[in-house]
């Protein structure tokens, strides 16, 4: 007879396992063991529980208590005191889980309050290698429901009714989707997941697959019954290897318990799963150069039509949708089309997760009913800006989207109230700036990425970003013209006009959008070689403040020797021969010596 | 094949519905440039030369891969259509180097064409010039010229497309991208057959054969379209003349050989004005063979063909044919011994 | 080929067989991948193991020598699990019951010991063949140069009817010819038994008919001797003059000792070629050709399409075309034929060749026409034997499997086979003159297993001897694994290695064609 | 996987697995365990409920532990929270807790004797 009273989970993802949960982990198992409560308390390995910028987390349940940035040597104290005598540690808990005196459990603190939880509903509750847990909350009932109950047509009829659109970028209607594969001729078909999740700072994709592989195994099999599939491919990147390694052991358990297999629930419906891994390149993420990739050729995009629905892998129709977009699935068969419509506005339904870092308060994943503004997300739910800083600017989109600004914050975050400010939903990063990001820096972040991640194949994105990036460089320099801007906007033009995929055709909307919503930074790094936020180094001097002593150890550490100055006397750095080492500033002993 | 109609700028014209957009312009006379497009290839969409502007999509869309639609609005020359050319060939010639006027690919390249159609300043842009410097010479027929890819991808998909070879591929990421060959190996290292499929496609000289022949493309005399000499397939091919000599050989893509052609058949020619070709009758005398005149070798050949007829009966003849010669010649050959000399001894290495 | 060549890329399966036609036949090679990446599959035979063996559904190393040991134990397992085509026999084909015999005493396991691969794999073979709609064979030199080579050509046919193969589209019983124009030498009567148009110099008719086309008389009803029996006629004396056109049998043929002793028996003889080759330099009289880019006319490819030859260039010196010469000869001789051009030529094959009674310059100025074309309003012919064979009912033959006239002992204990490479041409007497191609392959070398190799206790590219019962060269090894254990292979292109001085002059009782596939060989270290 | 039953028995031995981690449960039961509590002998006490508590299948009640409740005589102690309703039982042994569970977390009659009313009275 079962005897536990207590769960302590530990997350497992892949930001608190670098952190080390690993080993906090097996402290636990220790410790319980000495206390003799490892009848009484399990210890769980979890995925991920969004606050990464917390970890490690750990919740011990039942009270839900919250405890961030846990370290080896507290967990003794841990199991002594909260699991032993019962006594939450307060000074461990996560700041915003104590007001006061009050302690709050995890579900009560604001991060999560104002979330609303459903493609990450299982994460950092179940333990995802257990197939147990995942059908303990509902697991594969909606695959039973699905094969034995309904026709396809009323499965893709449901998808189409709950407006779900695609979670991977474009926001294409899902259902419709659906629609296109199942009524496409082959003479097979296939289901594929796109887990290749490359916008720099999203991972929204694998914590779900870290924390919640059944999630996406099962929406693939209801996916595989709609259409008509037998065989569906997921394909990962390489880099996520806990991802990997919890689909793998999901899939084998799946396989084990026949939810993947053959005559699954005894009807005809048989089906399939196979993992494949991608080397990571972003343009993969495109879903013509990912089938392109689970064929074995170089990932590179091609032309659409014809599109996936109809010549996809090995050129049978094909239905890919990315993770997020798959484990909607099985909530939207379990409550329905109507109760996911109930979430989010008319034409974005549902929630979305969003990877919110940059200058914010608390980083890491969130979800939130689409229709919320973006201030909520930032203030209330990422605790707004640290240091008492300025908000710029918000990023979201990633490399495919653009810079909104406080003109925005009270916007409804939808797909295309998204689209209209000039940015996009994309797959879910939002990075918060503040006044001391140079927006001319932060386009040329964006664009050095899609320069380095263009695929090559077509001429706009190979070559016209590159040139994009080289004027980018040349404004940070401080050697910009003023006709630049004007090249900038007609490359980025032409190169969203005519590139190949998706990749190209996004690539200039940092640049875009910053000049439209930031011109007068551009104009002010060419005009005046000036970088406001004091980023481009090529546009900062170092210069000497009255605040100098005359001390002369500045003289002397300069590697070129170019400052001046008696003894006593106030030192003056010769700008012409400065190479903005910083070495005098080191070596100042009032901080008279500024970079601005 | 069902018609439907469609309209190109401005004028409506009808076309088989399996018809891409590039397919329907051309039939009709609607000029559209391409640098990667191969009607032997499947469509790539690489070079981004062939955009146009369909009415209702978002973006241009490229006329080599989109098939008609019935109802379809297509613009070929809108500004929007130009500009964006202008871009792409822009981009393309900031990044290929300057050498045209020493290129044997001149009077013979797209990409020199097409900047030179679209008015391309070739010295005021301002981009930076790149230089891989990287030319790999190692294949005995042909070089590859990094700097002079445009990486229209042509050869990569015939090498495995026609060829079925696959010994050229994509290399590198973005800006570092190129043309190489499995592993990063040298050409000749590589699964190359030398078939030459490559350097016939590609637009530019970055592919290009190894000759020592002097000629610029405005000087070609003729191409004759004639017969392979080698193996029993017939592949066509076109010998390029200057200057009474075979400088090149282009295989026509509306062939048996659909284009394609092997090592022999493509670079296998240069046997033709090599300096010990026989030029002169020979005759044995005293053992050696000295050079004759026409005249006396064919006295020669008939007086010893009268006197053996003569004293040995027509089967002390035997002839050997030729399956390297010309029907005409094989009959020929025959009918002298046939009809002349009367003996069947007629025969050929048809079983070798 | 009874099919053509854009025929191949849309058959269901490919058997080939006795062909490396990667090699060979390049470009056919590139169409037979494309019908592999198109769906087809592909089962390959050949004693080594050739590019196409790396695209095969089933690849099966025989023996050289060995083809009917593998068609017939096929044949068995497409009778023994009824999947030939009933009907089509029926109705298409004789003598069936009697083949059927033959072949069902003839084992599988039997055929997989001869042929030295798995039973199995025969059987998967056979399967692939049988259950494909449409099916194409395809072979070379590796079916017909056997001293019984017409008994294997006659199992390709049988496997073909067997399984309603022939007269089909994408089908078909293909042999890829190895020279540009063999397949018109043949048509147009560079044999000793035919007229053009494979029209018999027995047969009474066909002999009134030339003399009168041709305006002379007492035409030769005797058949003419074959190239092996000319060389023994030389030995023996009975032949005198020899007149070659654009042939090199002193590095071509089989046993070049037993040649080159008849070279010098010939009481005169008479060289046209480009070159001054090997042979040109036993003649008495040289007589300067112009090549194939110096002058008009046609060949004919494998798939019995007559295509145009075109002048790009003037010949060098005072070279003329081949046709040119014999013209001016018959002169000579006292024979006016009036032709003023090949054209002229072509029009007097048309009127005697029924094949090409249809063909003309006009009608081929773009693309050729294949043969049977007999009439100027006649498209050309695709495939053969549609809806009915040219003889009428296709006739099987029972075929028993003979071994090779030469094996292997203790002495000779290798089996040697030849062929060509990808860079070079028969003889060489082109190839080996272009730089570039020379130097792919500048040498000879002899194909060696790593097993048999370190039995002999030889290194990579070590030199060695090589005899046979005939002769003895030396030449370099090259180790692969790509040839079968106990099997050599040489490439034939090298006059000063000539892997001819080793072959056996063995012939085909039928067609004279010697056996190069398989002769018996030793190898020594040097 | 041959039917739903199969998969609903599977659930269900799996959702007791981890009720625990519910935490909207409608009665919690909050075992006093500090150092006063344990001396006492409210580690068995704790244990039994929670056996029970499993034993019976009652997912939706909690079982947790606090500190010193304050009444340190009177331990083991525990409180049973429902509706927003709060009983507190003293002095208890495992059996009783047992007793507690049958009577009043099952059926909904307060174990009245062993309450603190009681035990003040």
């Amino acid at each position: 007879m079962s005897l536990v009273r207590s769960h302590v989970l530990i997350c497992g993802g892949t930001g608190c396992t670098s952190s080390g949960s690993i080993s906090i982990h097996e402290k636990f198992e220790e410790c319980i063991k000495k206390f003799g409560l490892d009848k009484e308390v399990k210890v769980v390995k979890t995925g991920c529980f969004g606050l990464c910028e917390a970890g490690p987390i750990v919740v011990v349940y039942p009270e839900g208590a919250f405890y961030s940035h846990v370290k080896v040597e507290d967990i003794e104290r841990i199991t002594e005191e909260h699991l032993y005598k019962g006594r939450i540690v307060k000074d461990l808990l996560f700041k915003q889980a104590l007001e006061g005196d009050v302690i709050k459990s995890v579900n009560e603190v604001q991060f999560y309050k104002k979330q609303k939880r459903v493609v990450l509903k299982n994460c950092g509750v179940i333990n995802p290698e257990v197939i147990e847990e995942y059908i303990a909350f509902d697991g594969y009932k909606a695959l039973g429901k699905v094969v034995t109950e309904m026709t396809q047509q009323e499965v893709v009829d449901e998808i189409k009714k709950s407006g779900l659109r695609g979670r991977g970028g474009g926001g294409f209607p899902t259902g419709l989707k659906w629609q296109f594969t199942l009524d496409a001729i082959g003479k097979e078909k296939y289901v594929a997941c796109n887990a290749d999740e490359g916008d720099p700072g999203a991972f929204m994709d694998r914590s779900v697959l870290e924390g919640d592989p059944h999630s996406v195994i099962e929406a693939m099999a209801i996916a595989g019954y709609a259409i008509g599939a037998s065989k569906g491919f997921i394909y990962i990147r390489a880099e996520y290897p806990i991802a990997v390694e919890r689909l793998e052991i999901a899939l084998a358990q799946a396989k084990e318990l026949g939810v993947i297999g053959d005559n699954i629930f005894s009807t005809d419906f048989s089906f399939d799963l196979e993992i494949r891994l991608g080397a990571g390149a972003f343009v993969c993420g495109e879903e013509t150069a990912l089938i392109e990739s689970i064929e074995g050729r170089r990932g590179m995009p091609r032309p659409r039509p014809p599109f996936p629905a109809n010549k996809g892998i090995f050129q049978m129709p094909t239905l890919l949708n990315n993770v997020e977009t798959y484990a909607n699935i099985t909530q939207i068969i379990l409550n329905g089309a109507e109760w996911f419509r109930s979430i989010g506005t008319e034409k974005s339904p549902g929630t979305k997760v969003f990877a919110l870092g940059g200058k914010i308060n608390n980083t890491g994943l969130v979800e939130i009913p689409m229709g919320m503004t973006l201030r909520e997300v930032i203030y209330d739910i990422g605790g707004g800006i640290p240091n008492g800083k300025a908000f710029k600017a918000v990023q979201t989109g990633g490399p495919s989207g653009g810079c909104l600004t406080y003109k925005h914050l009270d916007e409804q975050i939808t797909y295309d109230n998204l689209v209209r400010l000039g940015s996009m939903m994309g797959s879910g990063g939002m990075i918060v700036l503040d006044e001391d990001n140079c927006m001319v820096d932060v386009a040329r972040f964006f664009l050095d990425f899609t320069v380095d991640e263009s695929c090559g194949k077509c001429t706009p994105c190979r070559e016209g970003t590159k040139r994009m990036l080289e004027l980018l460089n040349k404004i940070c320099d401080g050697k910009g013209e003023i006709e630049d801007i004007a090249r900038l906007e007609n490359l980025a033009v032409n190169i969203k006009d005519s590139s190949l995929c998706g990749l190209g055709q996004t690539a200039p909307n940092p640049v875009l959008s910053t000049i439209k919503n930031f011109r007068h930074e551009y104009i002010s790094h060419i005009e005046d070689k000036k970088c406001e936020a004091g980023v481009c180094k090529a546009l900062l001097k170092v210069t000497i403040t009255d605040k100098c002593i005359g001390c002369t150890a500045c003289t002397k550490v300069c590697p070129v020797d170019c400052i001046s100055g008696s003894r006593k006397e106030m030192h003056v750095i010769d700008q012409n021969l400065c190479i903005k080492c910083g070495a005098c500033i080191e070596k100042c002993p009032v901080n008279a010596i500024i970079l601005k | 094949m069902k018609k439907i109609e469609i309209s190109i700028n401005g004028n409506k014209i009808e076309v088989p519905s399996n018809y891409t957009i590039l397919e329907a312009a051309r039939e009709n006379g609607y000029r559209i440039p391409t640098l990667c497009h191969d009607d032997r290839l499947k469509p790539s969409g690489a070079c981004r030369m062939c955009v146009v502007e369909v009415e209702g999509a978002r973006s241009l869309v490229t006329s080599c891969s989109t098939p008609v639609r019935a109802g379809m609005v297509v613009k070929t020359n809108s500004d929007r259509v130009v500009n964006s050319r202008k871009t792409t060939l822009e981009l393309l010639w900031a990044d290929h180097n300057y050498d045209c006027l020493t290129c044997n690919k001149a009077g013979n390249c797209d990409l020199q064409d097409l900047c030179y159609e679209h008015d391309i300043d070739p010295l005021d842009g301002p981009y930076i010039k790149y230089s891989s410097n990287h030319v790999d010479k190692t294949n005995e027929f042909y070089i590859f010229d990094e700097d002079k890819c445009i990486l229209c991808g042509k050869c990569v998909r015939a090498c495995s497309e026609l060829e079925g070879v696959g010994a050229i591929t994509f290399s590198g990421r973005g800006h570092h991208t190129h043309i190489s060959h499995p592993f990063e190996k040298e050409m000749l290292l590589s699964d190359c057959v030398s078939c030459g499929t490559c350097v016939s496609v590609c637009p530019t000289g970055a592919l290009m054969e190894k000759t020592n022949a002097k000629f610029r493309n405005w000087d070609i005399d003729k191409k004759v379209k004639t017969t392979c000499t080698y193996c029993g397939v017939g592949c066509q091919l076109e010998l390029v003349v200057h200057d009474n000599k075979v400088v090149r050989i282009d295989a026509p893509a509306d062939s048996i050989n659909k284009g394609i052609t092997c090592v022999k058949g493509k670079f296998g020619y240069k046997f033709i004005d090599r300096d010990d070709r026989l030029k002169m009758p020979l005759i044995r005398k005293k053992g050696k063979l000295v050079e004759s005149s026409w005249d006396e070798a064919y006295d020669l050949i008939a007086s010893k063909m009268t006197s053996t007829l003569e004293n040995y009966g027509p089967d002390s003849f035997a002839a050997l044919s030729s399956a390297r010669c010309t029907n005409e010649e094989n009959y020929i050959l025959q009918k002298l011994f046939r009809g002349v000399i009367k003996t069947n001894n007629v025969d050929h290495c048809a079983r070798l | 080929m009874t099919n053509s060549i854009g025929e191949i890329e849309n058959t269901d399966a490919l058997f080939v067989i006795g062909t490396n036609t990667t090699e060979n036949h390049p470009v056919i090679g590139t169409f037979m991948k494309k019908a592999v990446r198109n769906g087809a599959k592909l089962v390959v035979a050949d004693p080594r193991e050739i590019e196409l063996a790396n695209y095969a559904d089933v690849y099966l190393q025989i023996n050289p020598g060995s083809n009917v040991a593998l068609l017939n134990a096929m044949m068995n397992v497409i009778i023994s699990e009824d999947l030939y085509a009933k009907e089509y026999i029926e109705s298409r084909t004789v003598n069936f019951e009697d083949m059927k015999k033959t072949i069902l005493e003839f084992s599988v396991e039997e055929g997989a010991r001869i042929c030295g691969v798995d039973a199995e794999d025969i059987r998967k073979a056979a399967r692939i063949y049988a259950e494909a709609d449409k099916a194409g064979i395809y072979y070379a030199m590796g079916i017909t140069q056997q001293s019984d080579g017409t008994n294997h050509v006659k199992s390709i046919a049988n496997l073909g009817m067997l399984c309603g193969n022939v007269g089909i589209e994408s089908g078909g019983i293909n042999p890829l010819r190895g020279q540009n124009n063999v397949q018109g030498a043949c048509d147009l009567g560079a044999l000793p038994n035919v007229y053009p148009g494979y029209q018999k110099v027995t047969n009474a008719d066909m002999k009134a008919k030339f003399e009168k086309a041709w305006n002379v008389e007492g035409l030769s009803d005797k058949v003419g001797l074959t190239i092996p029996k000319i060389m023994d006629g030389g030995i023996s004396g009975d032949v005198k003059f020899l007149y070659i056109m654009g042939e090199n049998p002193m590095v071509s043929d089989p046993d070049l000792n037993h040649i080159e002793k008849a070279f010098d028996n010939f009481d005169f003889i008479v060289v046209q070629d480009i070159f001054l080759s090997e042979t040109a330099e036993k003649a008495d009289v040289v007589l300067p050709a112009a090549c194939f880019a110096e002058k008009e006319g046609t060949f004919t490819n494998t798939e019995r399409r007559i295509q145009r030859v075109r002048k790009a260039v003037n010949a060098p010196g005072e070279a003329k075309a081949d046709w040119v010469i014999i013209n001016d000869i018959m002169k000579k001789m006292g024979y006016e034929n009036n032709f003023n051009s090949a054209n002229d030529i072509m029009e007097e094959i048309a009127m005697v060749t029924p094949q090409y009674g249809g063909i003309t310059y006009d009608r081929i100025e773009k693309v050729g026409l294949q043969w049977p074309c007999p009439t100027k309003d006649h498209p050309g012919t695709k495939y053969l034997h549609k809806g009915e064979f040219a003889i009428g009912k296709g006739k099987f033959t029972a075929v028993e499997y003979k071994e090779p006239a030469e094996v292997v002992d203790p002495e000779y204990n290798l089996v040697l086979t030849t062929g060509r490479v990808l860079y070079h041409y028969h003889t060489g007497t082109m190839t080996r003159k272009v730089e570039g191609l020379n130097n792919m392959v500048s040498k000879s070398y002899i194909e060696i297993s790593p097993l048999t190799a370190k039995g002999l206790k030889l290194e990579d590219d070590e030199l060695v001897a090589i005899s046979s019962r005939r002769g003895k060269i030396e030449v370099n090894i090259k180790i692969t694994k790509r040839i079968k254990d106990h099997v050599v292979f040489m490439p034939f292109h090298f006059a000063e290695a000539a892997a001819n001085r080793l072959t056996n002059a063995a012939l085909d009782p039928i067609t004279d064609i010697p056996e190069y596939k398989v002769c018996a060989v030793k190898i020594e270290k040097l | 996987m041959k039917s739903l039953d199969e998969l609903a028995k599977i659930r269900e031995k799996a959702l007791k697995k981890v009720s625990t981690r519910n935490s909207d449960k409608k009665v919690r039961i909050v075992v006093g365990m500090a150092t006063c509590g344990i001396s006492a002998g409210a580690r068995p006490v704790l244990n039994a409920l929670v056996e029970e508590v499993n034993k019976r299948e009652l997912v939706d009640v909690e079982v947790t532990q606090t500190g010193c409740i304050g009444i340190c005589r009177l331990e083991p102690i525990f409180e049973v929270y429902q509706n927003g309703e709060k009983v507190t039982y003293v002095n208890m042994t495992a059996e009783k807790a047992r007793e507690v569970v049958a009577n009043h977390i099952v059926n909904g009659n307060v174990v009245s004797k062993y309450t603190i009313g009681a035990y003040e009275k």
